[in-house]
């Protein structure tokens, strides 16, 4: 029971940086904008805040140093956002070019400003993991949920559900999400309305990148000391958790879930006794998420569709 | 005199062309204006940029005498100007009640309070019979709910100032009438109205005043009551037009088309959408499907040629069982498919328009060798077109069809569908959107194939064009077949019944 | 002045080609990336950032023709998978899988090359042959999947990715694993692919016969893709399916072919990448091969035509080799990958670049239609102006 | 014109901070040119391949180095080339010897000085002591298995195995997880693989795999658990690493430079250094958090292994641990 806990519990580590990221995503593709650069802004909300962590950890510590470090890791993935809306909006270039430059400048950019900052000229920023909560008072003690949720767990993983919340009561309840909506399926609609399509889609941008930039932040702090210009592929993981998702907030969690307990399993199976036994090289344990990933999406993508016009520049001349 | 929109000197030009050329158009309060002219003659690019969508090169606007800059359509809405686009500018994906209220809602704190706007769209739809189910979504309505949807937008923002562009290309005769009654309400309500049409006598029945253009030029502006239908599409299109089509009498001959018993279900639905469908079209034979839009018109045309499948019946031509041939065989052996939706079927609008001109016979011997394309047949053979069907656009054959006008647009299908020599053509629509001079144009081709003894099957829901053309109208309702109806032994009205249900016979093929 | 005449006649006829105009845009865009790169270099060492400027320049003049032919080598494997990212974009799809494809083909490659040494002087032909069959199986699972279920071919190309690098790693493991380095084995001599000659061109290179093969393909894909009538459809369908449909194009099939086609090409070049002879083993590393992303990077640059895809990926090899040679100078070498995701951003404006070309040649043929007769004046006007100023 | 270098060093797949090879490689070259105020510089080849590493060789050359340090048996190919084209220059090679493609020809030049470490020493040394200070369940989680790590695991095993067996527990007494993550990287999954084991009752694993080690001891924090570091002390990293199993990397690349300016380079033989040369240890007991485990004890195994007295198995053949002896230890060796 207590390691059925735990794998719940390390399903958040993937799940939750998978969340927000494919939650950002959503902003901007459903703004009409491809937003290929999560990684790249990953990656640089991750430098940013973890940087703000160790040039800080010295004076302060713990869940307010976090937060602190989450604003910036927010305003460190917002501020690499606003080339790809440049490019997107304003250039109406090809939406998949600034993300793949992005994604190709980020890790370097923030590994050569690390070496030039760090005394050492080291790339690594190493932090100390001040913001673990062993228990959350009260509410541990609820059955079940008390033991996946408020057990061993970080502010992020709250804070992840409430981005959830907060964006689907954004996206379907408010004039904001309307609007942001309808420039993703039909901008020259939105125009035609008064609805000024570059601006809701650089809005649509920055949203992507301010929870990217968290999502990095996010990533790394439960799983390593340090960080290093990168996440592994999670950006792009997070951009097929978006199409998993649909573009929609809820399914959008199944599928972070999904995918992160898949993860979890073929992570931890060694030390889940029955799995051990079956004797199976790890390859394979690794292969069965991205597997079972491919089996539900073939049953269930037969009415699967992306906003209509996403990845299509907005001119306003053309027809 | 009191102008409450003052268009004056306007010029606006697209790479390649001058699409308003120097043109004054001004609106008197509470009038309904008709902008009259050709297509391509700059009439949309005209509205657009009244509704702010476009900038102009050159020109002064002025709103009640006071000169404006319309910088988006939010400001034009603002100054109480509307617009009902030709093509519709709906999110499909959206229900009908919040495609009403985009860009204009009620909200508390940012968090929108549909119920409020629910009640006023209700209260619009009732006042003015603009009926429409509020919570459908777009993308399942017919196109004339969602020609009510786009009225609806306008009303509900209160405008002053309603642009309508061709608002009837895809309506009813039933639904025309009422849309005329609304904007002569809506004009004695004291707002002023542009009626764009190629409909003369629409603007004989309810314009005040009339402006032509010609080739992004102003011909002139008149009253209604002094120019005669004639009289205007000669400055239209610079010349004499027919309005009757001359049709020779022959007797039909043996049967190219039979249809038996076509059946398609309904995905969740124990009423089909198309029940035992059975006609047969013959040699020098137009034959009509009519009906009121949503009827089951595109499925059946869907199913005849072959891009959606269906779940009993039989399709024969010259005898031979086509049920079961693809697509491509049916383009190669004979039939002809004038789609209902230019941009959807129709054409691949990346594509230059002598690509478009082979889409269906690109792989011929003519236009390919072992597999290569033979650009130089293939654009001497675009050139031929363009020449023969008078197809205008800024760059010739080279010119990337999205950038064309929609009229010269769908003149790139009917050249390319006619010039196939079918057998047997399906025309869905055929003159929507064209003007006076090239929907005679179509219709004269329809009626050569129809005496070069090819069979044709018509699909429309103009009456005045059902009339004119058919040899024979079927009336279709509800995925049924209701009338098989003679058109020289049917008047307008009888066909209404029909068409709304009302009225029905055992049609056997 | 007549010789003038016909020079401005031959630019005119040149820029008035369909390809030109995005040509010099991409020049335009690359001008205006480097400008950017010699800023920054300008501001993080001064000093010696004309010199490291210079030398990232002339990439391939760094060392002679050694380092000449090292940039076609280094370019060889990304422009497979620009070509396999490029195609699969004029269809309208995305292929963002090419890692997968890159990392299967070069097994089955290596697998041949270490295990059928009797094969002789056939060894390598048949470890591309296998490479192409391997890619083009891997890229049409998504292929199939985006056809019959309707799954996002991006979703399904990531999973594949992942897929086949644990499945590769699996496999060397199991087949052909150097337990020393944790890598694959080295391949016979025979199954490297020849050098065809090219070393005494460029000595001292690791250029190969698989820059020729390279070549070849581009070839193939420009022509599928432009002047046959299966790119023809295949086009066809990326713009719009219905149209496509109605024009009775075999819509699924062509989604297939495309995703199969794609893959091929990125598998190839796993198989030239790894029987280059220039000592590279696939590292048994949960790690995507980078290639594939890199394909991403050249496929856009080359505005997914194969033409350009060629120059694409030889461009980014030389800024590669450019930035190895920097680090004479105090440049790590993270500046390259900085200034190439600049000239590829930069790139994105090249749409701009070429509207601004075409308004102004359009404008130019107005003039001409407009004062064809007296022109004389004007020009001697704007020539006046030139001349007070 | 650009300046010269005389010290130079190439790095291979890694980084020069990748906390193994490459990072004690620099810092040892890095400080003895300070030190000496010599001019030094590291390069990095535009790929993992023979030829790359050969043209970074010529390219620190062509800047003027005289002594090439080269850290991971990825260069031996390279150095086995480049020791004949560039006879005047001398080379350091760490971790490897150097050879041909097939390991056909394995040559070692005069101006070559390749150096082996003997891992499995003072990974003994941490099983060893694991087990003395009281640790039953214990796990080692390796990077990639390249041979440096695998050479790291046995000895883990053997010293824990040995240890049991000096204390006198009973056969199977020690329980021990044995993985390779298969990368280098700080991910979601090595840290959930470490958690799972600690929670499935691992009480301290030995992290040997650069930034896998982070992704451990963030779950050691989590729960409370115990790592020991690899390669350098990693104490300063996490409050949870109770010691280190260090290798001198800078030790010996510093011997190399000394030599070479006291004009005898040590080259023209490969040597493995371990225990007996003070080329690996634990880190010291300042820095690490040993309950039981005391100097003495650990100056008692450490001459063990210095004088041969105990040699561990340490067969490059295999990366697969289960096919040691192993008669205290129930050994889970997870694919
Ligand atoms: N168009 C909409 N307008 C208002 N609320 C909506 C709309 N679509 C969804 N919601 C509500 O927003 C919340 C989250 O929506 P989401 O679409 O992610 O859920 P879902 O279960 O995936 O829905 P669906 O059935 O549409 O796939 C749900 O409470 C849902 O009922
Ligand atoms: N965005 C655009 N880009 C390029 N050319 C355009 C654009 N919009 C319109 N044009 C061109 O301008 C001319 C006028 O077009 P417009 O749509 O105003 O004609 P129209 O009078 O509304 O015709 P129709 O009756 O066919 O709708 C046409 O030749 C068209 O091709
Ligand atoms: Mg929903
Ligand atoms: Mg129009």
């Amino acid at each position: 029971m207590d390691m059925l806990y735990l794998l719940l519990r390390q399903t958040m580590y993937f799940s939750i940086p998978l969340l927000i990221v494919a939650l950002g995503g959503m902003f901007s593709e459903r703004s009409g904008v491809t937003n290929i650069a999560l990684e790249g802004i990953m990656v640089m909300g991750g430098f940013t805040g973890i940087y703000f962590i160790n040039q800080m950890q010295s004076q302060m510590s713990g869940q307010w140093l976090l937060v602190l470090a989450i604003f910036i890791a927010m305003a460190g993935g917002l501020l690499l956002s606003l080339p790809h809306a440049y490019a997107s909006v304003n250039l109406k270039a090809d939406q998949v070019i600034s993300g793949t430059a992005l994604n190709m400048f980020a890790p370097a950019f923030v590994i050569y400003i690390a070496r030039m900052i760090q005394p050492s000229g080291i790339a690594n920023v190493s932090f100390k993991n001040t913001f673990f909560i062993h228990e959350v008072p009260v509410l541990c003690d609820i059955p079940v949920i008390g033991d996946i949720l408020f057990k061993n767990t970080y502010i992020t993983t709250f804070l992840g559900f409430f981005i959830l919340i907060v964006s689907a009561i954004v996206l379907y309840k408010t004039r904001f999400g309307m609007r942001l909506r309808a420039c993703g399926e039909h901008p020259h609609a939105a125009d035609s309305v008064g609805i000024n399509v570059y601006k809701m889609r650089y809005i649509g941008v920055m949203i992507s990148g301010v929870l990217a930039g968290l999502g990095g932040l996010v990533l790394t702090v439960p799983i390593s000391t340090e960080f290093k210009g990168a996440v592994n592929g999670y950006g792009f993981l997070a951009l097929a958790v978006l199409i998993f998702g649909q573009w929609k907030p809820m399914r959008i969690l199944w599928a972070s879930l999904f995918f992160g307990f898949m993860q979890t399993i073929s992570a931890a199976y060694s030390a889940i006794p029955f799995l051990l036994n079956l004797n199976i090289p790890s390859e394979f344990f690794k292969m069965t998420p991205y597997i079972a990933t491919l089996i539900v999406l073939a049953f269930s993508s037969k009415s699967s569709k992306a906003p209509k016009a996403v990845g299509q520049p907005y001119d306003q001349g053309a027809r | 005199m009191d102008y409450i929109i003052e268009m004056l000197n306007i010029r606006k030009e697209f790479p390649g062309i001058v699409a308003n050329d120097d043109i004054t158009l001004r609106i008197k309060k509470t009038e309904i204006h008709a902008l009259l002219g050709e297509n391509g003659a700059g009439k949309s690019t005209l509205m657009s940029i009244l509704f702010g969508l476009y900038k102009p090169e050159a020109g002064v606007i002025k709103l009640r005498g006071k000169e404006i800059n319309i910088s988006d359509p939010k400001t034009a809405s603002h100054l109480g100007i509307g617009m009902v686009h030709q093509h519709f500018k709906l999110v499909e994906d959206f229900t009908v009640l919040e495609n009403i209220i985009l860009g204009a809602e009620t909200v508390k704190n940012g968090f929108l309070k549909m119920d409020e706007a629910k009640k006023k769209v209700m209260e619009l739809s009732n006042r003015y019979k603009l009926y429409i189910d509020p919570d459908a979504k777009v993308s399942n309505i017919t196109v004339g709910m969602q020609q009510r949807v786009e009225i609806l937008k306008m009303l509900y923002r209160e405008n002053e100032i309603l642009i309508f562009d061709e608002p009837t290309a895809v309506l009813t005769p039933q639904e025309i009438d009422e849309l005329m009654d609304i904007m002569k309400e809506l004009s004695k309500e004291g707002k002023s109205l542009i009626f764009i049409t190629h409909k003369l006598e629409e603007i004989k029945k309810v314009a005040d005043r009339v402006t032509v253009l010609r080739r992004g030029k102003c011909i002139g502006t008149y009253n209604v009551e002094d120019v005669t239908k004639e009289s205007l599409s000669e400055m239209m299109v610079g010349r004499k037009v027919q309005f009757t089509v001359d049709k020779k009498d022959i007797t039909p001959g043996e049967t190219i088309f039979e249809v038996k018993n076509l059946s398609m279900k309904t995905k969740g639905s124990t009423k089909n959408t198309l029940n035992k469908i059975s006609f047969k079209v013959r040699k020098n034979e137009i034959v009509c499907i009519a009906g009121i839009d949503g009827n089951g018109q595109s499925e059946l045309v869907y199913a005849l040629t072959g891009i959606r499948h269906f779940d009993e019946g039989q399709i024969l031509v010259h005898g031979e069982d086509w049920t079961k041939k693809s697509i491509r065989y049916r383009n190669s052996h004979g039939m002809s498919h004038i789609p209902e939706d230019r941009h959807k079927y129709g054409l691949i609008l990346e594509y230059s328009m002598a690509y478009n001109l082979i889409l269906q016979t690109y792989f011929t011997d003519r236009f390919q060798k072992r597999g290569f394309l033979k650009n130089d047949s293939i654009h001497e053979y675009a050139d031929g077109l363009i020449k023969k069907y008078d197809i205008r656009s800024g760059q010739g054959a080279q010119t990337v069809t999205r950038s064309m006008s929609g009229g010269n647009q769908q003149k790139v299908i009917l050249a390319r569908e006619i010039d196939k020599d079918p057998s047997i053509m399906i025309a869905v629509q055929p003159a929507r959107g064209l003007d006076v001079g090239a929907t005679e144009f179509i219709h004269k081709k329809l009626v050569e194939q129809r005496e070069s003894g090819k069979a044709v099957l018509l699909i429309s829901l103009e009456l005045e064009e059902i009339m004119n053309l058919s040899d024979r109208i079927l009336v279709i309702y509800e995925g049924e077949l209701v009338g098989d109806l003679d058109p020289k032994k049917t008047t307008i009205q009888e066909l209404g019944l029909y068409m709304a249900g009302a009225k029905r016979d055992e049609v056997k093929a | 002045m007549s010789n003038r005449n016909s020079m401005n006649q031959f630019f005119d006829r040149l820029s008035r080609k369909k390809g030109t105009g995005s040509f010099i845009s991409s020049l335009v865009a690359i001008g205006i990336g480097l400008i950017i790169g010699l800023i920054i270099l300008l501001i993080s060492n001064p000093r010696e950032a004309f010199a490291g400027f210079f030398t990232m320049l002339i990439g391939g003049f760094n060392d002679g023709t050694r380092s000449f032919g090292n940039v076609f080598y280094i370019a060889t494997p990304i422009i497979m998978t620009g070509l396999a990212v490029g195609f699969a974009f004029k269809t309208g799809l995305f292929n963002i899988g090419a890692s997968g494809q890159f990392i299967v083909g070069a097994y089955v490659a290596v697998l041949i090359g270490v295990k059928l040494p009797q094969l002789g002087g056939f060894q390598w032909v048949l470890g591309i042959l296998a490479a192409m069959a391997i890619g083009t199986i891997w890229e049409a699972v998504p292929g199939l999947l985006k056809a019959y279920l309707n799954v996002h071919e991006v979703i399904a190309s990531i999973m594949m990715n992942y897929i086949g690098m644990f499945m590769v790693n699996y496999l060397i493991k199991q087949t052909v694993l150097n337990v020393y380095t944790n890598r694959s084995l080295a391949v016979a001599p025979t199954a490297n692919i020849p050098k065809m000659g090219l070393t005494a061109i460029f000595p001292g290179s690791s250029i190969n016969g698989g820059f020729l093969i390279a070549i070849l393909f581009v070839i193939l894909m420009y022509i599928i893709l432009e002047k046959t009538t299966f790119g023809y459809e295949l086009k066809a369908c990326g713009h719009n399916r219905f149209a496509a449909k109605y024009a009775g194009i075999n819509e699924n099939r062509s989604i297939i072919l495309s995703m199969a086609i794609s893959g091929m090409l990125a598998g190839v070049g796993g198989a030239l990448h790894y029987l280059s002879g220039a000592g590279v083993y696939i590292e048994v590393v949960d790690v995507l091969a980078a290639q594939g992303f890199t394909g991403i990077s050249v496929s856009l640059l080359g505005m997914s035509n194969p033409i350009g895809v060629f120059f694409a990926g030889i461009f980014i090899a030389w800024l590669q080799i450019g930035g190895f040679y920097m680090q004479r100078y105090s440049f790590v070498p993270e500046f390259i990958q900085i200034i190439t995701a600049i000239i590829i951003y930069c790139s994105a404006a090249s749409l701009l670049i070429r509207n601004y070309l075409e308004l102004r040649q359009l404008k130019k043929d107005e003039n001409l239609t407009a004062d064809s007769d007296g022109d004389t004046a004007d020009i001697v006007n704007v020539e006046n102006q030139g001349g007070d100023k | 014109q650009a300046k010269t270098y005389e010290l130079a060093m190439i790095t291979d797949i890694g980084d020069i901070d990748d906390k193994s090879f490459n990072q004690g490689t620099w810092e040892g070259l890095r400080d003895y040119a300070v030190e000496h105020k010599i001019t030094h510089k590291y390069y990095k080849p535009t790929e993992a391949s023979t030829d790359a590493y050969i043209a970074a060789i010529d390219l620190a050359v062509s800047s003027g180095a005289k002594v090439v340090v080269t850290p991971g048996f990825l260069f031996e190919e390279a150095i086995y080339i480049a020791q004949d084209k560039y006879p005047e220059i001398m080379f350091i090679l760490l971790d490897g010897v150097p050879h041909d493609a097939n390991y056909e020809n394995f040559k070692t030049g005069p101006n070559v000085f390749p150096v082996v470490y003997a891992e499995e020493h003072c990974g003994y040394l941490a099983g060893y002591a694991a087990v003395v200070d009281g640790y039953r369940n214990l796990g080692y989680q390796g990077g990639m298995a390249v041979p440096a790590v695998c050479r790291y695991g046995f000895g883990y095993v053997q010293g824990a195995n040995d240890a049991a067996r000096d204390l006198g527990l009973a056969k199977g007494s020690i329980k021990i997880m044995y993985n390779y993550s298969g990368d280098f990287a700080d991910t979601p999954a090595s840290q959930t693989r470490a958690a799972g084991w600690y929670q499935a009752g691992t009480e301290v694993i030995f992290a040997a795999g650069g930034k896998v080690g982070n992704s451990v001891m963030s779950a050691a924090e989590a729960a409370n658990k115990a790592v020991i570091g690899v390669d350098v002390d990693q104490s300063a990293e996490s409050p949870t690493v109770i010691s280190s199993a260090m290798k001198g990397l800078a030790t010996m690349v510093q011997y190399g430079l000394k030599g070479f300016y006291a004009g005898k380079f040590p080259g023209g033989e490969a040597v493995t250094v371990g225990a007996e040369s003070n080329a690996v240890s634990l880190a010291p007991f300042s820095t690490s958090k040993w309950k039981t485990f005391s100097q003495a004890d650990y100056d008692a195994l450490f001459a063990k292994l210095a004088n041969g007295t105990i040699v561990p198995e340490k067969d490059l053949d295999r990366t697969n641990p289960t096919e040691l002896k192993l008669d205290y230890v129930k050994l889970t060796f997870v694919e």
